[in-house]
């Protein structure tokens, strides 16, 4: 019996002790008429060789193209030692550290999680993770509604330039507590929001106010003005934020000077592998003076007996096993082991190492849009500076051009024309750290020719003048 | 005591190797939005951070070091198969946007298990997408919602929660719109009936029922309860939590449920990691298909294709910006897939089979249970109500104890309604010879109570640190170290 | 600075400290002349992602073909565990456990590895691994001698029949010391070591025996005749076995009645990866007795000050550090980290699942044997039974099949014409537990399609007869 | 106390998922070469072996947990970025006898690695296949002797070893037929020259040294030794397990040496494993090319190609079955590749630096150096024996006292020739912090030494067993478990 321990002779002896004849009396509590009849469906067992050839062949069989794709998970290097200690026993088969004196590996780790994520993000406390970036965000706009005293509507700014996953996402977990998301355009020039689309809610009555940084098209808004904005309408600001470009631009906790009062995003860029989009981790932090209606797990030092030392979970007053029905969150299991391996991470690379990173992303894309750029029809669509991604223009159809692609195993950017259609044919580029130069020189070649076949459009690979 | 990663930082240490040798220079990004100072992250050598991690680690109880009979929890061994083939290269590079024909292999995976887990819960159709147990209560409520909407069937404010729920059955409640309302338990563990027929109405929307409830019982009354919801118009919602102790000899489905969520994390041993990531796929009835939340996956002929808002214009949407935890659910697949057919059903018989024989041996060494005219589930719960009445040692200090003989402790003061309570659930994976020296050490605790209580209200007395003061930690809140406060 | 931590604060502080003005003073007392110039060879300093790119990169460039290949390593599915467990640091990165109360996770370990060992052979004592098989052999043989006290000759018969590395190996570790290998030939039908082979030397002073199970050629040699005319003949003993196979054949320990003197082999079977060759691990074992004249490490069980259990590094008055030129041997560090893999991996398997490994192999190889016996022109070489491996003569040559065969990523079998000339066109192949039913389809109908080819011999994939 | 894997065997129990699910039979194999009664190896279940292995990892000190200044061993960071190259699937599938149409890229390393070594030492060419360094000394004396062999200088049956050489020099030299002469150290820690003069002579093969030598000074008489022994027609011998001391700083070539072994689990910090794999790639002049061992890679424009005995038909041949610990290799090479030329002489000169500061904070804490003239190279020697003559408490008091404190202990009483002595050496991979620390620790024990002599004659105190009792261990010998020895 695959794990499962019990020899026969154990087995009978159980029964014996428990006084009955055999396993299935202890199920008679069960009505006779419920039990299951046999499950057809269900494949016969298959040995871990079997299982793993199976798998194996399925991981095999999708390849492993050259990655252009962004849109919230980026394809970063991750250090050989964060998996390999990540997935040591102790921290991979824990369960969440409620008995504080058996878990101080994980509880430790956890407080210096929330040390780094403050720091990064200029913030005063941290949590111990959320889901993932959208829903991390979603549990914020909860948050800054309940700590918004002064806010008497449940009306939310977000900007159209935000990532649209998360934008659906916030708007299906707040619906039915009766918040109103209200969108508010981008510039079609810049990519960004302009601070004049907050205008017509100059002293209206708003909860809170998002600011992406960078925004879904990698674009930069002008989080200062935006901050700016919401302390002025007494409106919550919440940042979302990817934590890697954070180590080159100004964080959270700076903006407009004083800072916002929440932000949260999407953990994945500090160690977490692409992997089909999870498991990744949403990170939140806010000011001090509202920790107690943060969602989430949350880490605090303390001393034991002898007066060491130690850590533990607390304020779980805020939770659901406590609070129940009045809990900040229904949140229980996070995503423990992401924050492990991010943690992990963010102490091999340091800032130094964080910075390096987001300066060689912004590097490799800033070179393929140049290169991009050189081909007749291709062009940026924003004029404002990004961080690591850019919305290229294109004289063909981006489904059509993004399909060609993949078949020479270029997975060459985003179509966002579901999300987007005003902007027309283009789509959103990312080159991250691991690109090398042959993959961009690939890329740009063989774009191209895609240009051309589907385009009639003569193939361009010398810069358009000069 | 270990310092802080960020104790042992050292200005302009680097782990060198781990970042571009090269720092490009970015000139097209204003100064405005530059940030001024570097964030004060550790500055420590790669062997320092393998150092200090691996050894933090060892500060770990854990599945892979100690027995964990945590109620609930269901803390089973992880198969470290499982963990090498969700960490195929192949699969990890994976970009949650590559299109369908860069996917199929991953998507087969997605398919496969969906199909498992209708045929293990007796429901129509599966979305894996949520992230963990308390986010497949959110949809799943969210879809009891929407169904009554749509019916415009608007007068329905209320779930249902029997006071032996999860906390996160009343949150997740409440996160979709619903106020709650609790029924009690009757004496014998199951749902006072009669309480629930004098509350069940038309504001019912639904109930959050577990069954096997978190008391460690089967509720045998559970035909009754989804007849008197359903002729009242609510849906029955299942926290499958449980799941384990039922898994192939009684579905969900076939009691009545119209809506399920998974712990796959807990039923199909994927690791729980120190606080998840965990997986909570849902499972709905013909009538709540429609409402599943985004993406799923479907089959036509040979290929693989994605069901998202497009195909699924009625559905609850998507609950965070990708599928889900994919790399749980590759975990649980290939669990599922080495158990197989004949596996399923004895994951519960002989997860049963080591509650039973605890709780017998338990009671037999004088212990007090909850419910002891019941047979227990994959669960059961003691109660040492005597024992701090009597001896003012509590539950609390008997569960710091059993970190002194090696053995993580049960679920303490859960489920609230049993007093100084123990939930304790062995799983499937652990042999005879724990469970008896686990129940050994309960004895010997037992003694200690008798002939040295201050023993074990001191404890635990061999672990890194002593007893930790967590009214100190709420009070005086410190949630992130600070180089200012530290000397 | 990779992999150094110093800080030039540091730096200064330490130089400080010696009295020093710079790094270079340190180096003073080395010749002037003798100093380094440049290393022009050696290429710039990569990051861990640029070395693993390349390192994929030529990984990746090998393929994953479907291996047929035995010939002394073999291609067996290792569980997951085994690998999980053994690199975690405290096994990876420990040393030779020298201060044992700080290295009793090694020791113990160890001390089980010894026990599971001796319970496989059926032998008295094992040692904690050697660097390989053959070398291993070459041990054996050494150690042979000197525990031979009967005999004053230094000849060893060693069987044709024995893997031709381990031949070349221990002839060209032994040559120095004086010591003779006579070859034994091999019955051309059988493929084994007839008895009346050893005629010859009955009653002459003969050292040692080499007795192989199975042989190079997969077959089962007569160990019962050949360990009894050693007994006879006052020679030593020295099995040279496959461990797996040993689950399912008669054990070392068991041949003749009273067992061999000493046994060996390449414990590669056990948990280590194919690896191109390495690092695998000669195991030893060996009678009570002669104990002290075994090379390597052992751990013996002993107790504490408190009277506890612990284990430690025993008999090490017969090591080099301590006997240094009057040492049983010169080695010193051994294959520990192989050892380690290989006691998860026997803890995993157990008896059993050996037994069904070793049966499912044998099952593997014996279709594909009949498969490969329908083709015209093919049909095993030797007759006598066999373990998991056989040699299969060919109608064409058996370096241009095998070629042809790789250029469809099927790699069937060893060309064995260059050790044993006499043996015609023949492969040796091995199908292991992990070769599917597929695979051995495609390289039945893959052969035929390339003898068809090269020899004009119509394509048969039908039985010959019947 | 842990238990024995085989204690917790329960017959009939297995790890069902690890072999094939159905039992092939075997009809073809006659019962007498069959075994009759299965192997008693332990019956235990997947979670009981990862829960029993986890477990007795942690009783483990290693680097990556433990400062290990182990003399003579080059405790270094394994970086974990050379075992992921290495364990690439590719790289684990390949079959050692897999054609050189599917090993061009394995081939590739190994070759780029032959090349860097040949560079880093000076020497004409590189062959990687010795298993460790013991079997690269005996390559090395076994070329030597072919060598002489061939030109028929038959007469020279002796090897000259410096007292302070580690066992394994003397050990391969009579492996390999020689008879040797141990060479006494001066008062200076050099090799004393004029009792070389004194017994180099016809008789002479060769030399075996390394420099630096375990004492832990550099020879500055290397040159005039070398002249000498090469004078007397011998040849020399570069032992190089110390080879992390002058990594790209001075090359045993331009010393004179005529062949050499490397120790790459010392110097190219591949793990040691708790005992091995290693690798001993050795190097040679001009002279020796011929005899290398087999097999190497060549390069042939863009093709590689094994050499092996038919190319290299005076080769002293192949020393194991295949190609040497190739996984080794692997990790030496992604090691090197991360270094970069930089990198290498970085390596002499911080762990040069860290012995160096270590050496004169000892002797400031009142420690007697061995050489307190000379400078340490990447380790050096202090001797305890006033502690020893005075207090009655000696080396291995010492170095089990520092395991409490956290600290492997250094290497004792090693070399032979310095009595009562400890071995220290740091590594260029360990921090300031830590060896202050263990500097600190050291001051302890000498206070404790004075204030509480028994406190360290008892240590260990604190670890999972207290001292163990080795002549016990080698009198009342138990090499392995013994069903029936147990009750
Ligand atoms: C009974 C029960 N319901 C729901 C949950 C919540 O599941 P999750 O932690 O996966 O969100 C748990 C988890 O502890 C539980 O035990
Ligand atoms: C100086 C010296 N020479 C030789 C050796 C032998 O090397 P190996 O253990 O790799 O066989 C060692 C290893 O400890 C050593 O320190």
């Amino acid at each position: 019996m695959p794990f499962i321990p019990h020899t026969d002779q154990e087995v009978r002896e159980m029964l014996e002790a428990i006084g009955v004849d055999g396993i299935e009396d202890l199920f008679e509590e069960i009505p006779a008429d419920l039990r299951c009849v046999e499950l057809k469906s269900i494949p016969p067992a298959m040995s871990e060789l079997e299982a793993s050839q199976l798998m194996a062949g399925r991981a095999r069989q999708d390849g492993q193209p050259a990655c252009f794709l962004g849109g919230g998970a980026y394809d970063h290097h991750i250090p050989a030692a964060v998996w390999q200690i990540t997935t040591r026993g102790e921290f991979y088969s824990a369960y969440t550290p409620y008995q504080a004196e058996a878990s101080q590996g994980t509880l430790q780790l956890l407080y210096e999680f929330q040390s780094m994520m403050t720091a990064l993000m200029g913030m005063d406390v941290s949590n111990a993770s959320l889901y993932d970036g959208a829903s991390a965000l979603a549990e914020a706009l909860l948050m800054a509604v309940r700590a918004n005293r002064k806010s008497k509507s449940r009306r939310i700014l977000v900007p159209r330039s935000l990532h649209p996953s998360y934008r659906k996402v916030a708007g299906n977990i707040l619906k039915n507590q009766g918040i109103e998301l209200v969108e508010l355009p981008f510039d079609p020039e810049g990519g960004h929001t302009d601070i004049g689309a907050l205008e017509p809610y100059d002293g209206e009555d708003i909860a809170a106010l998002v600011i992406p940084q960078p925004n879904y098209f990698g674009v930069l808004e002008d989080v200062d003005a935006l901050t700016g904005w919401g302390r002025r309408n007494k409106a919550m600001t919440v940042a979302v934020v990817n934590p890697l470009a954070m180590s080159i631009l100004s964080p959270p906790g700076e903006w407009g000077g004083e800072g916002v009062d929440i932000c949260c995003g999407e953990g994945q860029p500090l160690g977490a592998p692409l992997s089909s989009g999870g498991p990744y981790f949403g990170f939140l932090c806010c000011r001090q003076g509202i920790v107690r209606q943060m969602p989430g797990r949350i880490i605090g030092r303390t001393l034991d007996q002898d007066g060491n030392r130690g850590f533990t979970l607390t304020l779980q007053a805020r939770e659901q096993h406590i609070r129940r029905s009045k809990a900040t969150s229904n949140i229980c299991t996070n995503q423990g082991l992401m924050v492990t391996a991010a943690t992990i991470h963010m102490a091999l690379l340091g800032a130094e190492g964080l910075e390096r990173t987001a300066a060689a992303c912004h590097a490799n894309t800033s070179d393929l849009v140049a290169r991009l750029s050189s081909l007749t029809g291709v062009s940026p669509r924003f004029s404002r500076p990004v961080f690591h991604e850019r919305l290229m223009s294109l004289p063909v159809a981006a489904d059509d051009v993004l399909r060609a692609l993949a078949a020479h195993n270029i997975l060459g950017g985003l179509d966002i024309s579901g999300d987007y259609p005003e902007l027309g044919r283009a789509i959103l580029i990312c080159a991250t750290e691991k690109r090398t130069v042959g993959e961009i020189e690939s890329f740009v070649e063989k774009l191209a020719r895609v240009i051309e076949l589907q385009g009639g459009v003569p193939c361009q690979l010398q810069p358009k003048e000069s | 005591m270990m310092l802080l990663i960020q104790e042992q930082s050292k200005q302009g240490r680097r782990a060198v190797a781990q970042a571009p040798l090269q720092k490009a220079e970015i000139t097209d990004i204003p100064e405005q939005f530059r940030r001024r100072r570097s964030a004060n992250l550790p500055e420590v050598s790669e062997m320092q951070v393998v150092r200090h991690y691996t050894r933090l680690s060892q500060r770990n109880f854990s599945i892979d070091t100690q027995f964990y009979p945590l109620g609930s929890c269901t803390m089973k061994y992880n198969p470290r198969g499982a963990n090498e083939m969700a960490m195929l290269a192949g699969f990890l590079a994976r970009h949650p946007e590559a299109p369908e024909s860069h996917s199929q292999g991953f998507m087969a995976c997605l398919h496969d298990l969906q199909e498992m887990l209708k045929e293990l819960t007796g429901m129509q159709a599966v979305s894996l997408s949520p992230a963990a147990g308390a986010q497949g209560e959110f949809a799943g409520v969210a879809m009891i919602r929407a169904y009554h909407d749509e019916r415009g069937d608007t007068g329905r404010n209320e779930i249902l929660v029997p006071d032996a729920a999860h906390g996160t059955n009343p949150a997740s409640a409440v996160m979709c719109g619903y106020k709650t309302r609790e029924i009690p338990t009757g004496a014998d563990g199951d749902v006072d009936v009669e309480a629930l027929k004098a509350v069940v109405g038309p504001q019912t929307a639904g109930i959050m029922l577990t069954n096997p409830s978190t008391l460690g019982v089967f509720d045998r009354g559970i035909l009754e309860i989804a007849r008197l919801v359903h002729d009242a118009g609510g849906l029955l919602y299942y926290d499958g939590a449980n799941l384990n102790a039922i898994l192939g000899k009684v579905r969900p489905g076939d009691m009545g449920f119209d809506v399920i969520h998974m712990n796959l994390h807990k039923t199909f041993s994927t690791p729980h990691g120190g606080g998840g990531p965990g997986s909570g796929p849902v499972g709905v009835s013909e009538r709540l298909v429609p409402y599943l939340p985004v993406p799923m996956v479907t089959r036509d002929g040979d290929e693989y294709h994605w069901l998202t808002e497009t195909e699924c214009p009625r559905s609850i949407g998507r609950l965070s910006a990708f599928a889900g935890n994919a790399g749980v659910l590759l975990r649980a697949y290939a669990y599922a897939r080495m158990l197989g057919r004949e596996g399923m059903s004895r994951v519960a018989e002989y997860s049963t089979l080591n509650a039973n024989y605890m709780f017998k041996m338990l009671q037999e060494a004088g212990f007090e249970a909850a419910f002891p005219e019941r047979r227990a589930t994959h669960e059961f719960i003691i109660t040492l109500r005597k024992q701090a009445k009597e001896r003012g040692v509590n539950t609390m200090d008997f569960a710091k104890r059993l970190l002194d003989y090696g053995f993580h402790a049960p679920t303490t003061y859960f489920p609230l309604l049993v007093p100084e309570c123990l939930l304790i659930e062995p799983t499937e994976t652990e042999d005879k010879g724990t469970l008896d020296a686990f129940i050994q050490a309960m004895r010997t605790i037992q003694d200690e109570v008798n002939t040295d209580g201050e023993l074990v209200k001191g404890a635990p007395h061999t672990l890194p640190v002593k007893r930790l003061d967590d009214v100190r930690a709420a009070r005086e809140l410190d949630l992130a170290w600070n180089v200012s406060a530290e000397d």
